[in-house]
């Protein structure tokens, strides 16, 4: 499964097109140099890799594709630090290197027949992406999914073209909001926990996974739990310093968990039982 | 018979130089007043009298290595525009053998091997200078300040990660092969049988390990108190005067934690891995200014915690600590780690 | 080749915007032929200039290095040179300690006027450096 | 990263000893560059024409141009490429014209230096990131130090332009050198009757704040934003009371009080109005001279005073003003006679500077306008001027030439005729220099119609022999020696710069030149602006001139700030520092060494002492960035990791 | 100076402050460890001779709450400096003083026996007698103690708000200071490139020299670990070695306390005080300033004189 025997070798990938998706957000779509190795990758949603700029460091994303739609892997990024920022002065056509699938999945498995909560804010919506993809792709194993997603202003929603189609369609149930009265917006306003409590989904048979900037999973946690919703229903990815990858470096660990390996997605239960290094 | 040998103190030279012919030997030497391993080359003078500063770790975990290079290429010089890169990794290391490192530092390889080598994503640069070593230890006679080898379940003449273990017996050397490569070793060299030390030795190893402090008991099982280790006030009360820096971990023979950086020049460059340490505060720190681990207390907690806690968790109780004593030894504020081991596994002690 | 010595040796100069970067203008404009060493990083004020910039350059590469800044009192930020006067001068004897034989590394003031001064200062100073030759050992590669 | 890279031919400036085709073929090597070329005239419009094609054309994102001096023309490609829709922040300059294709002959070697100049400039425009100005509200009122008529000229125009002027004098009254002249060249014409009415003006200008007899403290703040601390020095007399009636003057006791105003032709009362017309007509004390203050004991002019204005406990005043721009026209000073020597210094009372001289000539001078010898009164009649005395002598540090001398001796000679019909001027110079409208006209009609001799050469010596002196130069036309027994000599002692112009200059941050004369930005382009925005030039201080210059500066310092203030805002440069709060670790550091008060102590919501920058305070120096050890507050477009990848292009073992 | 005497004034000071950072015994006889005291039982525990050689005032500016610190003559100059530096607030801050005649130094003891194990250490009259498991060895204190002892001018400390023990005076002549800085530089500049070169080469980079500085206000900043700005690389060639230690003495510039605290901490025994010193030297020599001796100086580096007496224009 491993592109490369060597784990600390990126392979050659062609970003093949840039989404800006956000003022700070941009999308790459990339596909390895390698027909073959394209051809060959597997990986699970929920699975990152680390993007290399080469000169200025790896870091970090979540494949925001799902495994059932191959033509190019998509992670998108936030200009934030060094890479972030290098990524984001790429142009369609550069190079990058792609160290991937690394670290764990969502458990979509065992999610099957359930009723599925997404829970997402800002760039936090990309994990989601991959696993509501992965979901629509195969409809008929799940039941229903709703989607709360927001961010701070509407230009800050990422995956436009994707909300649009999730709207028109009627098995998903799409709730959007923006922190603030914005011109032109004429849905929800509210932050993400806030609209959570309103839209009070039940948490019999229902999986909530949820992902955002850590002040508002705290708050969306509290709510859940407020909801009602058992520890180990409550599913969510987490975000280290990371530079290796694959479980030796050092530095992502919280207790025993490596977020890289043994990560980046974790049940609430689980992380209630590592030490409070989050 | 090779496997084991004996060798009069004159002729350690001689072995060491017909080691040199088919490997690169490495052995302590004096550099200054401290010890430190320096590729043996003739007439240099050996140095066994007490421990190295620094140990082997760096002959097999080199504290800077490049992971891979990259060469920035303009290959159409129609089009300025595309940059093709060309990744190249390159490894030429030589048969190597580690001379008179000590049993504490050989187990200290072991336990990097778990997290090298015995993975599903083996790290190839390690476990090709792992494999290409050879490991002659030497046992210890008496304790250096700081030791407690014992209590974390090793000895003064422990075999673990040694390929052959060599003892004083006074007017010269024994050696054991403890594996099929200390075998060869042993075995490419002219020596004396050395059968008959074979009891001088055991007795010597076993009156040093009696001098051993065991500053806990060494029962492996015996749980660390949560309760302490949970405790901010506790943390606060042995770590105050800990100054954050990197000596403890970095001559560490167990601690392993790497950066992995890049740098270029103006077309090409090379992805390098380099020690780090986990008391540094900006280890875990994020770009959004966000650290999990902001304060020395959280970060020394994380740092006993790995070793006595989180690695015997994942690797069926093995404590990732060998007790050579060299973090206490060199700690600039003294700071001991096995007492404060002591009081998280008793927290009854005062 | 270098007008002076038979090799180009690296020599890198840090020229405050204001007086020295103007000074080696004017000394363009007067058309004062110089030795083509030098190779001239602007900076606004030699206050800017860090002396760790000259380490720097010295311990990668540099065989010289050459700050020029206004004349004490007339700093366009009326007090940068006076610190760098400091900071420079201790530099200056830092680095003869440590073995960087001071005579590689010069600072100066030079008025945006003084394109005479200016050839002076660029061609003595290459001289000087010539006359020590390299400080590097060029073939032994930095890893 | 798509960098774009310019190389200018500059004609063949830069062409004929760089192979401009060989460093663009270089840059393009580079990775990152996406479009290297070379052009004949980059800064031609079609040279920036194409910059801007290539932008759109090739998608670029950053640009070099390697041509000349970024000061000549960076803000010209950074105009370009904002055009072009790029942040100007993104063009950096490799100067290959005046440090390298001027300045050496072999073409391989300039070549090879230009590709490193353009390989660095590529090294710190990639780490460039885009900086926008903030805009700040500009305080539409002005401050003109100086009262001389170029200063009163500019405060006129700014004030009659609507502007509120805070006009600083130091002496106790406007008028500066021209309201102790007696007249003008070329025309005759009575120096105060010309200048008395401006003067009135400006006491009696509504938008005209006049401070006299005050000097300024402190500035500090930056263009659109200065506050101007003003000390008001002590003048013993309640100037609110004081109705500049003259009778405490006329009592005074102390009546050998050095007179300012009159150069000391004559002394004075210790108590005076420094001349008729001036304005604010207001007496002062000199507490130098006051009986008062020497013995303790006197209080004539106290109790003599109607109005009950004296008071000998004033103290000097401190008031702060809050202005947006300032006009320097601190005017010049004259060389002290004394170091002449050869001259006899001050020694002799019958050998006297110029402007004493004008004193002499005045009406409402000591003499009342009668010529007479200072030793024993008596009217001269053989008159001796000396020009250059001390203008173009290197040996005493005034090379230059003081540019109104040769005028006014011709004018004083005129005068000296028309006062003693019967006298004889005779005028040594060394070239007579009279550019000017009129001008030549006027020495030839000293010459011709008042029959002024006028010898070429340099007078070697001045003596006394008995009651006359004697004038020893060489006549070097004639090539021989001359002599003059004069009865007096007037000395054009040479312009130099206003005392106390050096700590004038370091309190406004702007540059002056060796004599201590302001430097303006550019000689010839921006002769009233100085590199300090927001100060600007006006009159003598910039450099020796004559009336209608100074006066034509004053106009055109009061248009600049004119043009200034027509807006409400103005833009800041966003190449200033800037705290990385993550970083800081607020040892305040920086804050001991800015030369600009320009960073303060915060306080972040996690409670972490910080430092802050004051954007609009901070003058873009870096001197915080080098202080500061941690790297946190870092100078934008100079920061370390810019410099450091200059470095790095070009020092790699 | 009796440690009774210390104990009096620990308990005294105790209830007014949060901690008192002392010295108490540490995982053997030689090694004493520095000791935050919160209870009179604690000050029990404190210990003061002449092992005490770490320089306590270094934890202050990290400290919030108010302290009692315990300072030897030579860490009293710390806070004399952190105190023209502004960076503690003087009034949250108690300063116990020792007068001190000179500590001993661990290095220099361990290879005056060997590197054996240290089974007790025991005083007697400026000497230190240290046993071991190969008999008992006397030593001179004045024959192992650090090399900043031998030339000591400040064994009372400059500021303290209380005493243990009576005042006592340098004997060690002012001009003795600099003396090994000046012996160095008889040494040709090839030799002191190529000496600096081969000891720097040891350093491992583990920054114990910075973090045990007491003048390194950056600590967690320290530009020796960042790529923003990106002064020195992670590698570990000559070039980056000898960068980061000019980095620190740069840095250092005119605020060096010579506690000796660099050299004590390096783990590989490099003279990394050395380049500090030598600035110092040039400090005094050129402003005639010594670094941590008057709470009312200006640190030189921050401040500057229009005219500099001692700065003559270079010639080329």
């Amino acid at each position: 499964m491993a592109l490369n025997q060597n784990p600390y070798m990126p392979e050659m990938a062609t970003v093949t097109r840039i989404i800006e998706e956000t003022p700070n957000i941009k999308s790459f779509q990339v596909v390895f140099n390698d027909k073959e190795k394209m051809k060959a990758f597997k990986f699970q949603p929920g699975q990152v890799g680390q993007l290399s700029v080469f000169g200025v460091g790896e870091s970090t994303f979540v494949i925001n594709t799902p495994p059932t739609r191959m033509e190019y892997l998509q992670f998108s990024v936030m200009k934030a630090g060094e890479v972030t920022s290098a990524l984001h002065n790429l142009y369609e056509g550069d190079q990058i290197g792609v160290r991937a699938p690394l670290g764990n999945y969502f458990p979509f498995d065992r999610m099957k027949g359930k009723n599925i909560l997404f829970v997402g804010g800002g760039i936090g919506m990309a994990p989601l992406r991959t696993l509501i993809l992965y979901m629509l792709d195969n409809r008929e194993d799940y039941k229903d999914i709703t989607i709360i997603y927001g961010a701070r202003t509407p230009p800050d929603l990422c995956y436009k073209e994707d909300i649009k189609e999730w709207e028109s369609r009627k098995d998903v149930n799409l709730i959007l909001t923006v922190d603030a009265q914005f011109p032109g917006w004429e849905k929800r306003v509210g932050f993400v926990p806030t609209v959570l409590k309103e839209v009070a989904p039940k948490p019999d048979n229902t999986v909530a996974i949820t992902c955002g900037p850590p002040i508002m999973i705290k708050f969306v946690l509290e709510g859940l739990a407020e909801l009602k919703f058992p520890d180990d229903q409550i599913v969510t990815t987490l975000e280290k310093r990371m530079k290796c990858g694959i479980g030796l470096c050092g530095r992502c660990n919280i207790g025993h968990k490596y977020v890289c390996k043994d990560g980046p997605v974790f049940t609430l239960r689980e992380l209630k039982e590592l030490p409070d290094e989050a | 018979m090779a496997d084991t040998g004996f060798l009069p103190k004159e002729k350690l030279k001689d072995f060491l130089e017909a080691l040199s012919k088919d490997a690169v030997v490495y052995a302590p030497a004096l550099e200054g007043d401290i010890v430190l391993f320096k590729e043996y080359s003739q007439g240099k003078d050996l140095y066994l009298d007490r421990p190295a500063n620094l140990g082997p770790k760096s002959i097999i975990y080199p504290q800077c290595e490049t992971l891979l290079s990259f060469d920035f290429k303009k290959n159409d010089p129609e089009d300025p525009k595309k940059v093709d890169i060309e990744l190249k990794t390159e490894s030429n290391f030589a048969n190597t053998v580690v001379f008179g490192c000590r049993p504490c530092d050989a187990k200290g390889l072991v336990i990097y091997d778990k997290v090298f080598i015995d993975t599903d994503t083996a790290d190839p640069y390690y476990k090709e200078r792992r494999d290409k070593t050879t490991i002659i230890s030497f046992a210890c006679e008496a304790p250096f300040a700081g030791c407690f080898c014992t209590a974390v379940g090793g000895g003064p003449a422990d075999t673990t990660g040694s390929d052959v273990l060599m003892t004083d017996v006074g007017d010269g050397f024994f050696f054991e092969a403890l594996t099929e490569k200390g075998k060869a070793v042993l075995k490419s060299v002219p020596m004396q049988d050395g059968a008959s030390y074979k009891e001088k030795a055991q007795k010597i190893k076993s009156e040093a390990e009696k001098k051993i402090r065991n500053p806990f008991p060494k029962d492996a099982t015996e749980k660390l108190s949560q309760k302490l280790f949970d405790s901010d006030e506790f943390w606060e009360k042995v770590v105050s005067k800990c100054i954050s820096c990197g000596a403890c971990t970095y001559l560490c023979p167990t601690c392993y934690c790497f950066n992995i950086t890049d740098e270029k020049t103006k077309d090409k460059g090379e992805r390098i891995r380099t020690w780090d340490a986990c008391m540094f505060n900006h280890f875990t720190l994020e770009t959004s200014g966000h650290n999990p681990r902001p304060s020395k207390l959280k970060r020394f907690r994380n740092r006993v915690g790995h070793k006595f806690l989180y690695y015997p968790e994942k690797y069926n109780g093995v404590i990732a600590c060998c007790g050579c004593g060299r973090c206490i030894r060199y700690c600039p504020a003294s700071v001991d780690i096995s007492e404060i081991v002591g009081y998280l596994k008793d927290p009854k002690q005062k | 080749m270098s007008d002076v010595g038979t090799k180009e040796l690296r020599i890198v100069g840090f020229l405050c915007n204001w007086c020295s970067y103007g000074g080696a203008d004017t000394a363009g404009v007067g058309r004062f032929k110089q030795p083509t060493d030098l190779r001239i990083i602007r900076v606004p004020c030699s206050g800017r200039v860090d002396p760790l910039f000259v380490v720097r350059a010295l311990l990668t590469g540099a065989d010289g290095v050459l700050v020029s800044g206004c004349h004490p009192r007339d700093c366009h930020y009326s007090e940068g040179n006076y610190y760098a006067r400091r900071r420079l001068e201790m530099l200056r004897r830092l680095l003869q300690f440590m073995g960087i034989d001071e005579k590689r590394f010069h600072y100066t003031w030079v008025s945006a006027s003084e394109g005479q001064k200016w050839q002076q200062v660029v061609t003595d100073f290459t001289k000087q450096v010539h006359e020590l030759g390299p400080l590097h050992d060029k073939k032994e590669k930095a890893d | 990263m798509r960098v774009g890279v310019f190389i200018c031919h500059c004609g063949s400036n830069i062409a004929g000893t760089v192979d401009v085709a060989r460093v663009a073929a270089e840059a393009r090597k580079i990775p990152g560059v996406a479009f290297a070329t070379n052009y004949m005239y980059t800064c031609s419009e079609p040279g920036q024409d194409e910059i801007k094609a290539a932008i759109k054309r090739e998608n670029l994102d950053r640009i070099v141009v390697a041509a000349c001096s970024p000061r000549m023309h960076e803000n010209t490609f950074r105009k370009t490429i904002q055009k072009a829709g790029l942040n100007k922040y993104f063009l950096e300059m490799a100067n290959i014209r005046e440090h390298i294709a001027w300045i050496g002959n072999d073409k391989e070697l300039n070549t090879e230096k230009a590709i490193d100049a353009v390989s660095m400039a590529i090294a710190k425009v990639m780490q460039n990131k885009p900086l926008h100005a903030t805009s700040f509200k500009i305080n539409k009122r002005v401050l003109v130090i100086g009262g001389g008529v170029a200063g009163m000229q500019a405060a006129l125009d700014c004030a009659d332009g609507g502007l509120d002027v805070v006009l600083v004098e130091k002496s106790p009254a406007v008028g500066g050198i021209m309201a102790r002249l007696d007249k003008t060249f070329p025309t005759i014409d009575c120096s105060i009757c010309i200048l008395g009415p401006k003067m009135v003006d400006v006491g009696q200008h509504e938008k005209i704040k006049l401070f006299a007899y005050s000097e300024i403290e402190e500035i500090k703040g930056y263009i659109g934003n200065y506050q101007i601390k003003i000390r008001k020095k002590a003048t013993y007399v309640d100037w609110e009371k004081c109705t500049g009636c003259g009778l405490c003057m006329e009592k005074c006791p102390s009546k050998n009080s050095y007179d300012y105003f009159n150069f000391g032709v004559a002394p004075t009362k210790a108590i005076n109005i420094p001349f008729p017309q001036a304005i604010p007509k207001k007496a002062k004390i000199d507490p130098n001279y006051c009986r008062q203050f020497l013995k303790g004991k006197c209080g004539v002019c106290a109790k003599i005073c109607p109005t009950g204005a004296i008071n000998y406990e004033m103290k000097d005043e401190i008031v702060t003003e809050e202005v947006g721009a300032i006009v320097v026209a601190t005017g010049y000073g004259l060389l002290d006679q004394n170091i002449l020597t050869e001259y006899g210094g001050t020694r002799y009372p019958d050998v006297i500077s110029g402007i004493q001289y004008e004193r002499l000539l005045n009406a409402s001078g000591p003499t009342s306008g009668h010529i007479e010898r200072p030793s024993d009164h008596t009217e001269p009649k053989t008159i001796v001027f000396v020009s250059c005395a001390g203008s173009r002598d290197k040996s005493i540090g005034v090379p230059y030439c003081s540019g109104f001398c040769c005028m006014y001796i011709a004018k004083q000679a005129i005068l000296t005729k028309d006062h003693i019909p019967d006298s004889q001027s005779y005028v040594f110079y060394m070239d007579i220099r009279s550019p000017g409208k009129g001008y030549d006209e006027f020495t030839r009609r000293a010459q011709e119609e008042y029959g002024a001799q006028y010898i070429r050469g340099r007078v070697s010596k001045i003596y006394p022999k008995g009651k006359k002196m004697i004038v020893r130069g060489a006549d070097t036309l004639l090539g021989t020696q001359v002599e003059i027994e004069a009865d007096l000599v007037v000395l054009a002692t040479a312009a130099i710069a206003a005392e106390g112009a050096a700590e004038m200059a370091e309190k406004l941050h702007i540059s002056y030149d060796t004599f201590g004369f302001y430097v303006e930005s550019h000689p010839k382009l921006r002769p009233v602006e100085t590199n300090t925005s927001g100060v600007f030039l006006a009159g003598a201080c910039q450099g020796p001139k004559d009336i209608p210059s100074s006066v034509g500066q004053g106009s055109a310092a009061a248009a600049k700030v004119l043009s200034l203030f027509s807006r409400d805002m103005l833009e800041s440069d966003p190449a200033i520092a800037q705290v990385n709060t993550n970083a800081c670790v607020g040892c305040l550091k920086c804050l001991k060494t800015c030369p600009f008060q320009a960073i303060v102590e915060d306080t972040l919501r996690s409670g972490k002492k910080v430092a802050k920058v004051i954007e609009t305070v901070c003058a873009g120096c870096g001197v915080c960035t080098s202080t500061c050890p941690c790297g946190a507050i870092q100078l934008q477009h100079f920061t370390d990791n810019q410099l450091l990848s200059e470095v790095s292009a070009i020092c790699q073992m | 100076m009796s440690t009774e005497k210390l104990k009096e004034i620990i308990l005294k000071v105790l209830p007014d402050v949060d901690t008192v950072i002392g010295w108490q015994e540490g995982f053997d006889k030689i090694h004493i460890t520095p000791f935050f005291m919160k209870s009179p039982e604690d000050a029990e525990k404190a210990v003061w001779n002449s092992l005490c050689v770490q320089n306590l005032a270094a934890y202050l500016p990290s400290l919030k709450k108010k302290t009692a610190v315990i300072v030897k003559g030579c860490d009293s100059r710390t806070i004399v400096q952190y105190m023209q530096e502004g960076l503690i607030d003087r009034s949250n801050v108690v300063i116990i003083g020792i007068p001190c005649t000179g500590v001993v130094s661990v290095k220099k003891v361990l290879k005056a026996v060997d590197y054996q194990p240290i089974e007790d250490v025991k005083f007697s009259d400026e000497k230190i007698i240290i046993k071991t498991s190969k008999g008992e060895k006397t030593l001179a204190i004045a024959d192992v103690c650090p090399d900043k002892c031998k030339t000591c001018q400040y064994p009372t400390p400059i500021v303290y708000d209380h005493l243990a023990g009576d005042p006592i005076e340098s004997t060690k002549p002012a001009e003795s200071v600099y003396e090994d800085i000046k012996e160095f530089e008889k040494k040709s500049l090839e030799e002191r490139r190529d000496y600096f070169k081969n000891e720097f080469d040891k350093c491992i980079r583990c920054y114990a020299c910075r973090n045990a500085c007491p003048m390194c206000v950056c600590q967690d900043s320290c530009i020796a670990e960042t790529r923003d700005p990106h002064w020195i690389t992670q590698k570990l060639s000559s070039e980056e070695k000898m960068m980061f230690h000019m980095i620190h003495a740069v840095h250092l510039a005119g605020r060096c306390v010579e506690c000796g605290e660099c050299e004590r901490v390096c783990p590989m025994d490099i003279p990394v005080a050395k380049l500090k010193k030598k600035i110092n030297s040039e400090m005094k020599e050129l402003f005639d300033y010594v670094p941590g001796v008057n709470p009312e100086d200006k640190p030189p580096m921050y401040t500057f004189n229009v005219e500099e007496a001692k700065i003559k224009e270079h010639k080329l």
